[in-house]
C-alpha cells in the first residue's frame, strides 16, 4: 500500500521530470513550486508520526521487487530518519530559491538535477531495504556531479571527478560489507533478505573477526562520505568548487548520509566490533576535529574554510556516535540537523557575497559590515551558531556529543557512576575534542574578522552588471536566511522536543549494547587493575580514586 | 592540628551551605527577559532603520525595569524562604539511558539565593546607569550602529542574568558564553579598527580556553553527581556524597572538578595565564569597558567559584583553593606591576581590574567568600565610575587616552563632575581609609593573615603580596589622577580614528583635528553622561554603609552570602566569645578549632584572632585597617610626589613639568630595564605569540601543506596507481600478432604453472 | 550393452596405459610443435598450417583415447574436428588472399597498425 | 527424439531464416533485397517465441544445467534483435551505394545477404552452445559462433584496420580454439565420455583424475579467448577497434556469451562439489579462475584507463567485465538461490551487459567523420569526438550516459543489478578477497566511464558546428539511434522487471549436482535411464 513517504520521494522526482520536459524559461518556477510542495506531506508526516514510539518504523510500505533476492521496495521511517527527511525537505526550497540569481544559463539542467537529488536523499533516509538505501545513497552522487561540473567554479571538473570517484569507491567497499551481512543472515536464517531491521537482528551474531571486517568495510564507505580524517580530502575541493546550492546540499544533507549510515548500519550491525574499535574511530574523529580546524585557520578562501570546518564539525558528530550512549548518539543526530542548518546557511551567505564580488578570497573581501550590514548580521549569527554558542543550535549538539564522550569511560561504567554510560571512550577523549571548540572559535572568528569586520575593501572583481542584486541582501535572500536563522535559534532555545523525538530511535539502536558494554567495561577494568598492580603506584588515583 | 580533618568533616555534615529550597516567583525571569526583549526591540529598530536614540532609551527603560524587578525580588527575597527556583521551561532534557534514571536536564530556570540576588542587583543597576551613559556616548553612531550597540548591550545583560540566576550549570554556561559573545560584539564595536577586531577575537578565544575547563567540569559533575541542576547537586555536596552515596572527600572529585571550574573562572575573570585579553578589550567603547570588563562580566569567574564553593571546601587539602589564592595574589601583583608603567589611562584601568579581580580570587582562596563578594560589589561601582570618567575624557578629547598628553582636565569647564567622580573612584581603588574599596579590600587582606597554613599554602605570603599590591595600586591610581586631572591645563586631541571619536565633532572642527591643539575644543560630557557618572560615584560612596549594616554577618554582602551556597565556607574563624549569634556549632571555640568551614558568621571588631600572622600582636582585622590605611596613603603620597604638579599653593608636593616627571625618571633609572619592560607589559603577549600562536600557525600551515601534499597526495597516488599499472601493461599491446600469441601462450603457461605449484604441491 | 559389444568386437582388447602414453606423447609433441611454429613463423600460411597441426594433435589424441576407452565417441569427434579444420582452412585461405591483395605481403608483421 | 528436436527448434528456425535471407539477398529487386534485415529479425523473433514456448513446455537439456538453454536463447534473441538492428546499413550501404552509382547488380558480387546470414549463423551457434549436451556439439557450436565473426570483422569495413582486426582475430582465435579443443580431448580422455551428463557422473563417482583436470584447465584457458579473459585478451582491443562499431557490439556479446556458456558447461561437468565449502570447483581450477578473474578485471580496467579511443576503452572494459563474471563462475551454483548462485549471476550479467553495451556502441555507430583522404568515412571513436554530444544530440547523449552509468554499475541502472548478484554470490562462496578486488575494480572502472559520461554530458564541444572534424550522422543513423534508444530503455525499464529476469536466471542456474547421488549411482539427471554402462577397462 502506498505510504506518505512515497509521495515525498516521488514528488520531487515528478517535478524533476516536469522540469526536464517543460521549456527552459519555466524551469525556475517549476522547481520553486516543486521544492515547496513537499513541505505539505512533510508536515503531515510530522504530525501523524507517533513520536512516543519513535523507534518503530512508521509509514511502512513494502513491495516485492526481486523475490529471489528477498529484495523489497521498502520504505519506512523512524524518528531519526523522519527528522533528517524534514531537514532535506526544508533545505530544498532554500537551495532552489537561493540559486535564483546565481544560475543563469541552462536552468533546466540545474533545477532538474537539484530536484532529483532531493528525491534520492529522501529515499536514503526512508529506505528500509538495504539495496534501496544503497541505490539512493549512490544515486545522490550523480546530480551533484553534474551540478558541480556544470555550475561550479574554475577547478570544477577535477573536483567533481574526485568527489564522484572517491565516494563511489568508498561505497562499493561498503556494499561488500553490507552484502556480507546479508550473507551472514542467509547462513543463519536460510533466506535472502535485505530488510534492514531483520538484518540488524541477525547481524549481531557474527563472530567478532567478521564484525571487524564488516566494520572496516562499512566505515570505509561511510567515513569517506562523512568525511572522517584521513579520507576527507575530496570535501574541501568539492565544496569550494560546487555552486552554492550544491554546497548547501552537500553540507546540509549529503554528509549526513555518512553519519546516518554509521548510525544505522555500523552501530546496528556490528556492535562488538564497534565497541572494540570505538577508541580508534574516536581518535580519528578528534584528529579530524583539530587538524581540520587548524587548517581552516590558514585558509584564504572563505568557502574552503567553511568546507574544512565541516570536516572538523562532522568529527564531533562521529565522536558522539561512537560514544555509544544515549547522550552522545542523540547529540550526534541533533548535530546532523544543526550542522545542516548552520553550515548550509554559511555557504548560502558566502554564495551571496560571491555573486556580488566574484571572489571569496579573504585578501580581497573585508569590512563588509559597513557596506552589507544585513548580510553581516546574518553571517555573524551563523558563525556563532557554528562556533557552538549556547542558545543557538550548534551548542546543544556539540555539548551532548562532548558530554556523551566524557561519560563513556569504562572505568566509570564499572564503578557505576551515576552519570556514566556507554562505551569505551572517556574524559580524555572529550578533553581533546574540546580543543576543537577553541579552534572553531579561532578560525571562524578569524574569518569573521577578515570578512565582516575591518576596513571596507572593494574587490577588484566587482562589476556593476549584476544590477538586479542590491549592495546588501534583497528580500529573497533575507527571507531564506531568516528561515535558517529561525531554525538555528529555535533548535538552540528549545531543542527538547527534538531530543525527545530522537531518543526512542537511539534507545533502540543502543539496546543490544547494554550488556556488551558492561562486559567490555569489566574487561577493561580487569586489565586496568592488572596494570595498576604492576605499577602499584598511587598516581592511579585520579581514575580509581575514592577506594 | 591533627584532628582538623575529622572535625571539618563533622562540621560539613552538621551544617551545609544554604540551599534555596522554595519556589521563586516566575517573574524573577523578567530580569533576564526584559533585556532580551530589549535586544529583540533593537533588532526591530534596526530593521525599521530607526535613526534616533530610541533604541538607547528603550534599553535604559527596560534595564531599569530589570533593576526594579531585582529590587522587588530582593525585598521579597530577604525573607530567605522565598529564595528558590523558578522554572520557566525545559530547555534541554536528555536521558542517559543504559538503565539509568539520570538525565541531563537543563531548564531555563532561575535559582534565586543571596548570591544571585546580590549579583543581579548590581548588574541590573549598573547596566541601567551605564546604559544611560551610553545613550550619549555612542550618539555619533545613530542608526544601525546604535542599534547594534544596544542590541549587544541588552543581550549582555540578558546573558549575565542567565549566568547569575541559572539553576543549572548548562544555563550558566549559556550565560557564560553569551556574555563572551556580547563582549566580542562590543569590543569589536569599532569594527573598522583592526585593533578592536583583534581584541574582540582574542577575548572570545581566550575565554573559550577557560570555557573548555568549565565544560569538562560540567561533564565531570554530571558523571559524578548525575545531575547538573544546582539544588540536587548541592544537596549531594552538602551531604558529602556522590550520586551513589559514596563519600566524595579525599577523592579526585573534590580536586579535579574544582580545578576545572577554576580554569573556566580564570578565563572569564582574566586571571594568571589568561589575563591578556582584558587590557586589549579596552579597545571597546568605554561604557562597555565599564560594565562588562570591569563591573560585571569579569566577575563571573568569582561568581562561579562562589557558587560552587561547597565543592571547593569539600576538599580538605584545599588544593583548588590554594591554587586560587595564589593565582589571585600573583595576578594582582603582576597586573599592578604592569599598570605601574602604562600611559594609556584606560589600559591602566584595565590592568587595575585584573589586579582587583586577583584580590577577589585571593579572597575566595583564603576562604572569605564574603570579602570577595563585597569586593566585587564595591569594585563594580568604583571601577565603573573610573571607566566612565576615562570615557568622558576620551569622549571629550577625541579619543585621547595618553596621560602624557593630557593635563589639568579637571580645570576645564564641563569636566568638574568627571574630575570629582574620578577622585572618588581613585580613592576607592587606592583604598584610602574609610572608602568602600578600603573596607572590602581589608576583609580579604585580613583573612589572608588569619587563615592557617594548613588550609591554604602559605596564606600569609599571599597576604603580604596583596599588601604590596595595595601599595602599588594606590600609586598607579593616583599617578593617573594627578597627571590627567590636576595641574596645568594642557591637552592634545586624540586621533579621530582612535577609539571613541565622533563624526559630529570632526565635522564641527573645520581645522581638522588630531594634533592641532588650537583648533580643538574639548567636548564636555552632557547630561546623560554626567548623570551616570554622578550616580555611580554616589553609588561607590553609598557602598560604605553596606559594610556596617548587618555587621554580625560581615556587612550586608555577608548576609547575602550567608544565604547562598557560598556560605559554606564563609567566615572561617569562629569565636565563641562573641555571644550575639547562636550558630549551631558555636561551641567550637577558636582555641580548639582554628578554622571552621561551617557558616559561622563573624562580626567585625571582634576580639583577638589567634592567627596573628602579622606578628603585630593585633587582631588582623583591626590591624589591617591600620596597615592598609597607611599603605594607601603612602601610595597616594608617592604618586603625588612623583606625578603631582608643581606648586598650586603648596597643596601638591610634586614637580611634574610639561614634559614629564623628572623625579620619576630619576628613580626609574635605578630599576634598569624593568620600567621599560613593564611598559611593554613584560612582553607576555609577545611571549604567547611566540610560544603558542606562532607555533600553532606554523603547525596549521604544515597541516595545510600536509593535507594537500601528503594526504591528498596519497589519495591521488592511489588514484594514479591504476594508471601507472596501465602504462606498464600498455607495451604488451604492441599490435604484433606474434607478440599477442606469445603473450597468450606464456600467460597460459604461467597460469598453469601457478596452478600446479599452488594446487598440486 | 550393444555399444560395448560392438566396441569389443572391433577392438578385442583395450589399449594399455603405456601404449596410450606413447600416443599422447606424440600428440602433445605435435601440439607443441604447432604452437612453436605458430609463435616463430611470420608467414600467415605457415602459421595457419601450424594451427592445423595443433588440431590434428587433438585428433590423434582423440583416436588414442577412443581406443583406450573402447568406444567410438572419440573417433566421431575426430571427423568433426577434421571438418571444422577444413572450414577454418577455407576461411584462412580466403582471408590470406584478401590480405595479400591489400598489402602485397604474407608477413604477419605487416599488420600492426592497431595497438596500445 | 521429438523431445530432443524440440530443444533446438529455435536454432532450426534461425537456420531456415538464414537460408531465406541468403536467397533474398540475391534478388535484383531492391525491395526484396532490403527485406534481408526485416526477415532476419522476424526469424529471430520467431525463434524467440519458440524458445519461450520451449522453456514453458519444460524441455531440459541433458546437462548439469538443464534449464540453461531457455534463458540463454531468450537473452540471445533479445540482445540479438538489437544487434541485428545495429548491423543494418553496414554492408548494405556500400553495396547499395555501388548499385546506385550505376554498377549493375550482380548476385556474384554482392555479399550483403551473406553478412546477415553470418550474423544469424553466429547467433544460431550461440544458441546451440547453450543446448549442447556433449563435447562435439559444444565444439561445433562454438566454432559456428566464431567462424562467422571472423568474416564479419574482416568485411565490416573497407579500411585496412578491419582486415588487420580480422587477421588477428582469426589467427589468435584458431590458437584459442586449438587449446580448448585439446582440453575437450583431455576431458574425454580422462573420463571416456563425450556426453556432458555421463561425464559428470563419471567424475562424480570416481573423482577427478589428472588427465581430466588438465583437460578442464586447458578448456578454461582456451575458452578464455572467447570471453577475452587474461591471458587470452590480447586481441580484444585491436579487434574491437578495427571492426566497425556494429560488429564490435556483436563481438562484445556473442562470442563472450558463447564462451561463458561453454565455461559453465565445462565447469558443471567437473562439478562444483570440491573445496572446503563443498560447492567449489576442484582446487586447481578454482585457483586458475581466481587468478584469471582478479587479473582480468585489473588488466582490463587499467588498460581501459589509458585509452583515448572510446572503442578501445570499451574493448578493455569488456575484458574487465569478463573478469567480473568469472567471479560468478568461480562462485558456482552455490545453494541454488539467486543470491547465492554465481551461475545465475553470470547469466544475469550477460544479459545486462549485452543490452547496455549495445547501447553504447549504437551511439558510436550513429556518427561518423569525414576522412581526410575522402575515402570511406571514419568511425567516431575518440573521446574528443564525443565532447559536447549532449548539446548537439541530446538523445544520443542521454543514451550514452545511461549506458556508461549502467556499465559502471551505477544504481539503479541495470548494470548495478547485474553486479549485485556477483557480490552476493562471491561472498556466499567465501571469496571475500576477490569480491573486494571486484569492488576496487568497479571503482577504477568508474573513472573511465565517468570520463565517457563527462565527455558526452559535461564537456563543451570541440570546434565549431561546421568544422570539418565535427562528427556527422551515419547514413543508417535513425536505425542505429533506434537501437541505442531501445537499449537505453531496456537498461532502465528492465530494472522494475529485474525480479522476473532474476527468477529466470535463478532457474537457468539450477545445477543438478551429481554428487548428491554419488553413493547411489552415477547420474540421475538424465531423463531416460542409462542403458550403456561401460565397464572399466582393466588397466
Amino acid at each position: 500500500m502506498p505510504s506518505l513517504l512515497h509521495i515525498l520521494i516521488l514528488m520531487p522526482l515528478l517535478f524533476a521530470v516536469l522540469i526536464a520536459l517543460a521549456p527552459s524559461k519555466q524551469a525556475r518556477a517549476i522547481a520553486a513550486i516543486g521544492s515547496l510542495v513537499p513541505i505539505g506531506p512533510m508536515l503531515v508526516a510530522l504530525w501523524k508520526f507517533d513520536w512516543a514510539n519513535g523507534g518503530d518504523l512508521h509509514f511502512v510500505s513494502s513491495y516485492n521487487w526481486i523475490t529471489d533476492l528477498g529484495l523489497r521496495l521498502g520504505v519506512g521511517v523512524d524518528s531519526v530518519s523522519l527528522l533528517l527527511i524534514a531537514l532535506t525537505v526544508l533545505l530544498g526550497p532554500i537551495c532552489v530559491f537561493g540559486s535564483f540569481s546565481a544560475v543563469k544559463d541552462n536552468p533546466k539542467v540545474f533545477y532538474g538535477w537539484l530536484t532529483g537529488l532531493q528525491a534520492a536523499m529522501i529515499g536514503v533516509f526512508a529506505a528500509t531495504d538495504l539495496v534501496v538505501f544503497y541505490i539512493c545513497f549512490e544515486f545522490t552522487l550523480l546530480p551533484l556531479y553534474v551540478l558541480i561540473n556544470l555550475y561550479g567554479s574554475s577547478n570544477r571538473k577535477r573536483a567533481a571527478t574526485k568527489f564522484f570517484l572517491y565516494t563511489f569507491t568508498g561505497s562499493i567497499i561498503a556494499l561488500a560489507g553490507l552484502v556480507y551481512v546479508v550473507f551472514h543472515h542467509r547462513g543463519i536464517e536460510g533466506d535472502w533478505t535485505f530488510d534492514i531491521a531483520t538484518l540488524t537482528s541477525t547481524a549481531m551474531g557474527m563472530p567478532v573477526e567478521a564484525q571487524a571486517l564488516v566494520l572496516l568495510a562499512l566505515m570505509l564507505g561511510f567515513a569517506v562520505k562523512v568525511p572522517l580524517f584521513p579520507v576527507h580530502t575530496w570535501l574541501p575541493l568539492a565544496h569550494t568548487e560546487a555552486p552554492t546550492a550544491g554546497s548547501v546540499i552537500l553540507a546540509g544533507v549529503l554528509l549526513k548520509l555518512g553519519t546516518f549510515g554509521i548510525y544505522r548500519f555500523v552501530l546496528g550491525f556490528v556492535p562488538e566490533a564497534v565497541i572494540a574499535y570505538a577508541p580508534l574511530i574516536a581518535v580519528l574523529s578528534i584528529i579530524g576535529i583539530i587538524y581540520a580546524g587548524l587548517i581552516c585557520w590558514v585558509q584564504k578562501d572563505v568557502k574552503k574554510l567553511v568546507a574544512y570546518s565541516s570536516v572538523s564539525h562532522l568529527g564531533f558528530c562521529v565522536l558522539g556516535l561512537v560514544a555509544l550512549n544515549n547522550v552522545g548518539l542523540t547529540g550526534s543526530v541533533l548535530y546532523m540537523i544543526n550542522h545542516g542548518l548552520s553550515t548550509g546557511a554559511l555557504f548560502l551567505c558566502i554564495g551571496m557575497v560571491y555573486e556580488r564580488f566574484h571572489t571569496r578570497s579573504m585578501d580581497e573581501l573585508g569590512g563588509l559590515a559597513s557596506t552589507m550590514p544585513i548580510w553581516s548580521s546574518f553571517m555573524v549569527f551563523f558563525v556563532m551558531a557554528s562556533v557552538g554558542l549556547p542558545g543557538l543550535n550548534g551548542f546543544v549538539s556539540e555539548f551532548m556529543c562532548i558530554i556523551g564522550t566524557f561519560q563513556s569511560s569504562p572505568a566509570w561504567v564499572l564503578e557505576g557512576r551515576a552519570g556514566a554510560a556507554g562505551g569505551s571512550l572517556g574524559p580524555w577523549f572529550a578533553f581533546a575534542a574540546g580543543f576543537g571548540v577553541i579552534v572553531a572559535a579561532m578560525y571562524l572568528l578569524y574569518m569573521t574578522g577578515r570578512v565582516v569586520w575591518g576596513t571596507p575593501k572593494h574587490p577588484a572583481g566587482h562589476d556593476d552588471d549584476h544590477s538586479e542584486l542590491p549592495t546588501d541582501l534583497n528580500k529573497r535572500e533575507i527571507s531564506l536566511l531568516t528561515v535558517l536563522a529561525i531554525g538555528c535559534l529555535g533548535l538552540g532555545v528549545y531543542p527538547t522536543p527534538v531530543i525527545e523525538a530522537i531518543e526512542p530511535s537511539v534507545e533502540r539502536t543502543l539496546a543490544p549494547y547494554q550488556d556488551l558494554l558492561q562486559a567490555h567495561a569489566a574487561e577493561v577494568g580487569v586489565r586496568h587493575e592488572a596494570a595498576s598492580e604492576e605499577h602499584s603506584e598511587p598516581h592511579a588515583e585520579s581514575h580509581e580514586g575514592g577506594h | 592540628m591533627s584532628m582538623m580533618p575529622a572535625l571539618t568533616t563533622l562540621l560539613a555534615a552538621a551544617d551545609g551551605p544554604f540551599i534555596a529550597g522554595g519556589t521563586a516567583p516566575a517573574w524573577v525571569g523578567l530580569m533576564a527577559g526584559l533585556p532580551l526583549l530589549g535586544a529583540a526591540l533593537c533588532v526591530v529598530c534596526a530593521c525599521l532603520n530607526v535613526k534616533s536614540k530610541a533604541p538607547g532609551y528603550l534599553t535604559v527603560g527596560l534595564l531599569a525595569g530589570g533593576f526594579v524587578t531585582a529590587l522587588a525580588a530582593f525585598m521579597g527575597g530577604s525573607d530567605s524562604d522565598s529564595y528558590g527556583v523558578a522554572t520557566i521551561f525545559r530547555w534541554i532534557h536528555a536521558s542517559i539511558g543504559a538503565g539509568s534514571e539520570a538525565s541531563i536536564t537543563a531548564n531555563i530556570g532561575y535559582y534565586m539565593d543571596g548570591l544571585s540576588m546580590l549579583w543581579m542587583l548590581f548588574v541590573t543597576g549598573l547596566a541601567t546607569v551605564i546604559g544611560l551613559y551610553s545613550t550619549e556616548y555612542v550618539e555619533h553612531d545613530k542608526g544601525l550602529g546604535y542599534c547594534r550597540f544596544f542590541f549587544a548591550f541588552n543581550l549582555f545583560v540578558f546573558s549575565m542574568s542567565s549566568l547569575v540566576m541559572a539553576d543549572n550549570l548548562l544555563l550558566l554556561f549559556l550565560g557564560w558564553e553569551g556574555v563572551g559573545l556580547c563582549s566580542y560584539l562590543l569590543i569589536g564595536y569599532f569594527y573598522k579598527k583592526p585593533e578592536a577586531v583583534a581584541a574582540a577575537k582574542k577575548a572570545f578565544i581566550m575565554n573559550r580556553i577557560g570555557d573548555l575547563g568549565l565544560l569538562m567540569a560540567i561533564g565531570a559533575t554530571f558523571v559524578v553527581f548525575g545531575t547538573i541542576e544546582f539544588r540536587p547537586l548541592f544537596e549531594f555536596i552538602r551531604d558529602g556524597v556522590d550520586a551513589n552515596g559514596n563519600a566524595i572527600a579525599h577523592t579526585w572529585v573534590v580536586v579535579v572538578i574544582p580545578l576545572l571550574f577554576t580554569a573556566g573562572a580564570f578565563g572569564k575573570s582574566a586571571q594568571i595565564f589568561l589575563y591578556t585579553w582584558l587590557p586589549d578589550a579596552m579597545e571597546g567603547p568605554t561604557p562597555v569597558s565599564a560594565l562588562i570588563h570591569a563591573a560585571t562580566m569579569v566577575t563571573a569567574g568569582v561568581y562561579l567559584v562562589a557558587r560552587m564553593y561547597p565543592l571547593y571546601a569539600a576538599d580538605e587539602a584545599h588544593i583548588a583553593l590554594s591554587v586560587i589564592a595564589w593565582s589571585g595574589a600573583i595576578t594582582a601583583f603582576w597586573a599592578a606591576a604592569i599598570a605601574f608603567a602604562q600611559y594609556d589611562i584606560k589600559r591602566i584601568m584595565g590592568y587595575s581590574t585584573i589586579s582587583q579581580l586577583g584580590y577577589m580570587f585571593a579572597g575566595l582562596g583564603v576562604m572569605t567568600t564574603t570579602g570577595a563578594v563585597f569586593h566585587v560589589l564595591t569594585h563594580a561601582f568604583f571601577k565603573a565610575t573610573l571607566f566612565l570618567c576615562c570615557g568622558a575624557v576620551m569622549h571629550g578629547f577625541a579619543g585621547q587616552l595618553d596621560m602624557r598628553k593630557l593635563s589639568g582636565v579637571g580645570s576645564i569647564a564641563g569636566f568638574k563632575i568627571t574630575a570629582i567622580a574620578m577622585l572618588i573612584g581613585c580613592l576607592n581603588l587606592a583604598g584610602l581609609a574609610g572608602t568602600a574599596g578600603y573596607f572590602s579590600k581589608d576583609m580579604i587582606l585580613a583573612e589572608a593573615f588569619v587563615t592557617p597554613g594548613e588550609v591554604i599554602f602559605l596564606p600569609w605570603a599571599v597576604g603580604l603580596l596583596m599588601l604590596l599590591t595595595a601599595f602599588m595600586t594606590a600609586y598607579y591610581t593616583f599617578r593617573v589622577f594627578f597627571r590627567v586631572f590636576v595641574g596645568p591645563v594642557k591637552y592634545e586631541a586624540g586621533d579621530d580614528h582612535h577609539g571613541d571619536a565622533e563624526e559630529e565633532h570632526a565635522a564641527e572642527d573645520a581645522h581638522g583635528h588630531g594634533h592641532d591643539d588650537h583648533g580643538f575644543h574639548p567636548h564636555a560630557p552632557r547630561f546623560a553622561m554626567n548623570a551616570a557618572i554622578a550616580l555611580l560615584a554616589i553609588g561607590s560612596i553609598a557602598a560604605i554603609p553596606l559594610y556596617f549594616i548587618n555587621a554580625e554577618d560581615h556587612g550586608w554582602a555577608g548576609s547575602m552570602v550567608h544565604e547562598s551556597t557560598a556560605a559554606f565556607a564563609a567566615p572561617e574563624v569562629h569565636h565563641d566569645d562573641h555571644g550575639e549569634h547562636g550558630e549551631p556549632h558555636a561551641m567550637l571555640s577558636a582555641d580548639v578549632v582554628p578554622v571552621s568551614l561551617g557558616a559561622a558568621p563573624e562580626g567585625d571588631g571582634e576580639a583577638a584572632h589567634h592567627g596573628d600572622n602579622l606578628g603585630l600582636g593585633l587582631d588582623p582585622h583591626k590591624a589591617m585597617y591600620v596597615v592598609s590605611g597607611i599603605i594607601g596613603v603612602f601610595g597616594i603620597g608617592l604618586a603625588a610626589f612623583f606625578h603631582g604638579p608643581k606648586g598650586l599653593g603648596g597643596l601638591f608636593i610634586g614637580n611634574r613639568t610639561d614634559t614629564g616627571s623628572p623625579r620619576m625618571d630619576a628613580v626609574a633609572r635605578y630599576f634598569g630595564p624593568l620600567p621599560r619592560l613593564a611598559e611593554r607589559k613584560f612582553m607576555i603577549d609577545e611571549l604567547y605569540d611566540t610560544i603558542i600562536v606562532k607555533p600553532l600557525l606554523v603547525f596549521s600551515h604544515i597541516f595545510h601543506a600536509f593535507d594537500k601534499l601528503v594526504i591528498d597526495g596519497l589519495v591521488d597516488l592511489f588514484g594514479s596507481l591504476p594508471r601507472w599499472l596501465g602504462s606498464l601493461l600498455r607495451p604488451s599491446q604492441d599490435g604484433m600478432l606474434h607478440g599477442y600469441a606469445t603473450g597468450m601462450v606464456a600467460g597460459s603457461a604461467v597460469l598453469l604453472l601457478l596452478v600446479v605449484l599452488v594446487a598440486l604441491l | 550393452m550393444v555399444d560395448l559389444l560392438l566396441a569389443q568386437s572391433a577392438f578385442p582388447e583395450a589399449m594399455s596405459q603405456g601404449v596410450l602414453a606413447h600416443y599422447l606423447f606424440v600428440s602433445a609433441a605435435m601440439f607443441t610443435l604447432g604452437l612453436v611454429g605458430f609463435l616463430t613463423r611470420r608467414n600467415l600460411i605457415i602459421m595457419f598450417l601450424c594451427t592445423e597441426m595443433m588440431f590434428q594433435a587433438a585428433g590423434l589424441a582423440l583416436v588414442a583415447f577412443s581406443r583406450y576407452h573402447l568406444n567410438y565417441d572419440g573417433q566421431t569427434f575426430v571427423i568433426f574436428v577434421l571438418t571444422v579444420a577444413a572450414a577454418e582452412a577455407a576461411l584462412a585461405l580466403a582471408l590470406v588472399v584478401f590480405l595479400f591483395r591489400k598489402r602485397d605481403s604474407l608477413s604477419a608483421e605487416a599488420w600492426s597498425e592497431l595497438k596500445g | 527424439m521429438a523431445e530432443k528436436i524440440a530443444l533446438i527448434w529455435p536454432e532450426i528456425v534461425l537456420f531456415i531464416t538464414t537460408c531465406i535471407v541468403m536467397i533474398l539477398g540475391l534478388s535484383p529487386n531492391k525491395q526484396w533485397r532490403s527485406l534481408c534485415l526485416p526477415a532476419s529479425m522476424a526469424g529471430l523473433a520467431v525463434a524467440g517465441v519458440l524458445a519461450v514456448l520451449g522453456m514453458t513446455s519444460g524441455s531440459q537439456s541433458e546437462t548439469m544445467l538443464p534449464n540453461l538453454p531457455g534463458f540463454i536463447k531468450i537473452t540471445v534473441v533479445g540482445v540479438g534483435l538489437l544487434l541485428l538492428m545495429l548491423q543494418g546499413g553496414l554492408i548494405d550501404r556500400r553495396e547499395e551505394a555501388l548499385v546506385a552509382s550505376g554498377r549493375a547488380f550482380s548476385p556474384l558480387r554482392t555479399n550483403r545477404a551473406e553478412y546477415y546470414s553470418l550474423v544469424l549463423f553466429s547467433l544460431t551457434g550461440l544458441m546451440l552452445c547453450a543446448s549442447a549436451s556433449d563435447l562435439i556439439w559444444l565444439f561445433l557450436a562454438l566454432e559456428l559462433t566464431s567462424l562467422p565473426t571472423y568474416v564479419m570483422v574482416a568485411m565490416s569495413s573497407s579500411r585496412g584496420r578491419a582486415q588487420e582486426a580480422g587477421v588477428k582475430y582469426f589467427y589468435l582465435g584458431a590458437l584459442g580454439a586449438a587449446t580448448f579443443l585439446y582440453g575437450f580431448v583431455m576431458l574425454y580422455g580422462g573420463t571416456g565420455e563425450l556426453k556432458l551428463g555421463p561425464m559428470a557422473g563419471v567424475i562424480a563417482t570416481e573423482g577427478i583424475n589428472n588427465i581430466t583436470l588438465i583437460g578442464l584447465l586447458l578448456s578454461i584457458a582456451g575458452l578464455a579467448f572467447k570471453i577475452a579473459a587474461v591471458p587470452m585478451h590480447f586481441y580484444t582491443a585491436d579487434v574491437y577497434q578495427g571492426a566497425a562499431s556494429p560488429v564490435t557490439a556483436f563481438l562484445a556479446f556473442v562470442p563472450k556469451t558463447a564462451g561463458f556458456v561453454a565455461l559453465l558447461l565445462v565447469c558443471s561437468v567437473a562439478g562444483w562439489s570440491y573445496g572446503e565449502s563443498g560447492n567449489a570447483l576442484p582446487e586447481a581450477a578454482r585457483i586458475m579462475i581466481w587468478v584469471m578473474a582478479a587479473v582480468t578485471m585489473t588488466v582490463g580496467n587499467v588498460l581501459a584507463l589509458m585509452q583515448s579511443s572510446v572503442k578501445r576503452m570499451l574493448a578493455y572494459s569488456s575484458v574487465a567485465h569478463s573478469g567480473y563474471m568469472l567471479v560468478g563462475l568461480l562462485a558456482g551454483p552455490g545453494d541454488g538461490t539467486f543470491g547465492g548462485s554465481g551461475v545465475s549471476a553470470v547469466l544475469f550479467y550477460l544479459a545486462a551487459y549485452g543490452v547496455t553495451n549495445t547501447g553504447a556502441f549504437a551511439v558510436i555507430a550513429c556518427l561518423e567523420k569525414r576522412a581526410a583522404d575522402r575515402g570511406e568515412p571514419l568511425e567516431v571513436e575518440d573521446f574528443d569526438d564525443l565532447r559536447g554530444l549532449w548539446k548537439r544530440e541530446p538523445v544520443l547523449g542521454v543514451v550514452l550516459a545511461v549506458s556508461a552509468l549502467s556499465l559502471m554499475g551505477f544504481p539503479p541502472l541495470f548494470g548495478f543489478w547485474a553486479k549485485l548478484p556477483l557480490f552476493t554470490s562471491g561472498i556466499a562462496a567465501g571469496e571475500i578477497t576477490l569480491v573486494v578486488v571486484l569492488g576496487i575494480n568497479s571503482a577504477i572502472a568508474a573513472f573511465y566511464y565517468l570520463r565517457l559520461l563527462k565527455a558526452a554530458m559535461i564537456d563543451d564541444a570541440k570546434g565549431t558546428a561546421d568544422s570539418p572534424d565535427r562528427p556527422m550522422h551515419h547514413p543508417a543513423y535513425s536505425l542505429r539511434l533506434a537501437t541505442g534508444v531501445l537499449s537505453a530503455i531496456g537498461v532502465v525499464a528492465l530494472v522494475p522487471m529485474a525480479g522476473l529476469l532474476a527468477n529466470g536466471a535463478k532457474d537457468a542456474g539450477l545445477y543438478a549436482n551429481p554428487t548428491i547421488d554419488r553413493d547411489e549411482g552415477p547420474i540421475t539427471v538424465q531423463s531416460e535411464p542409462v542403458d550403456r554402462q561401460i565397464e572399466e577397462p582393466s588397466v
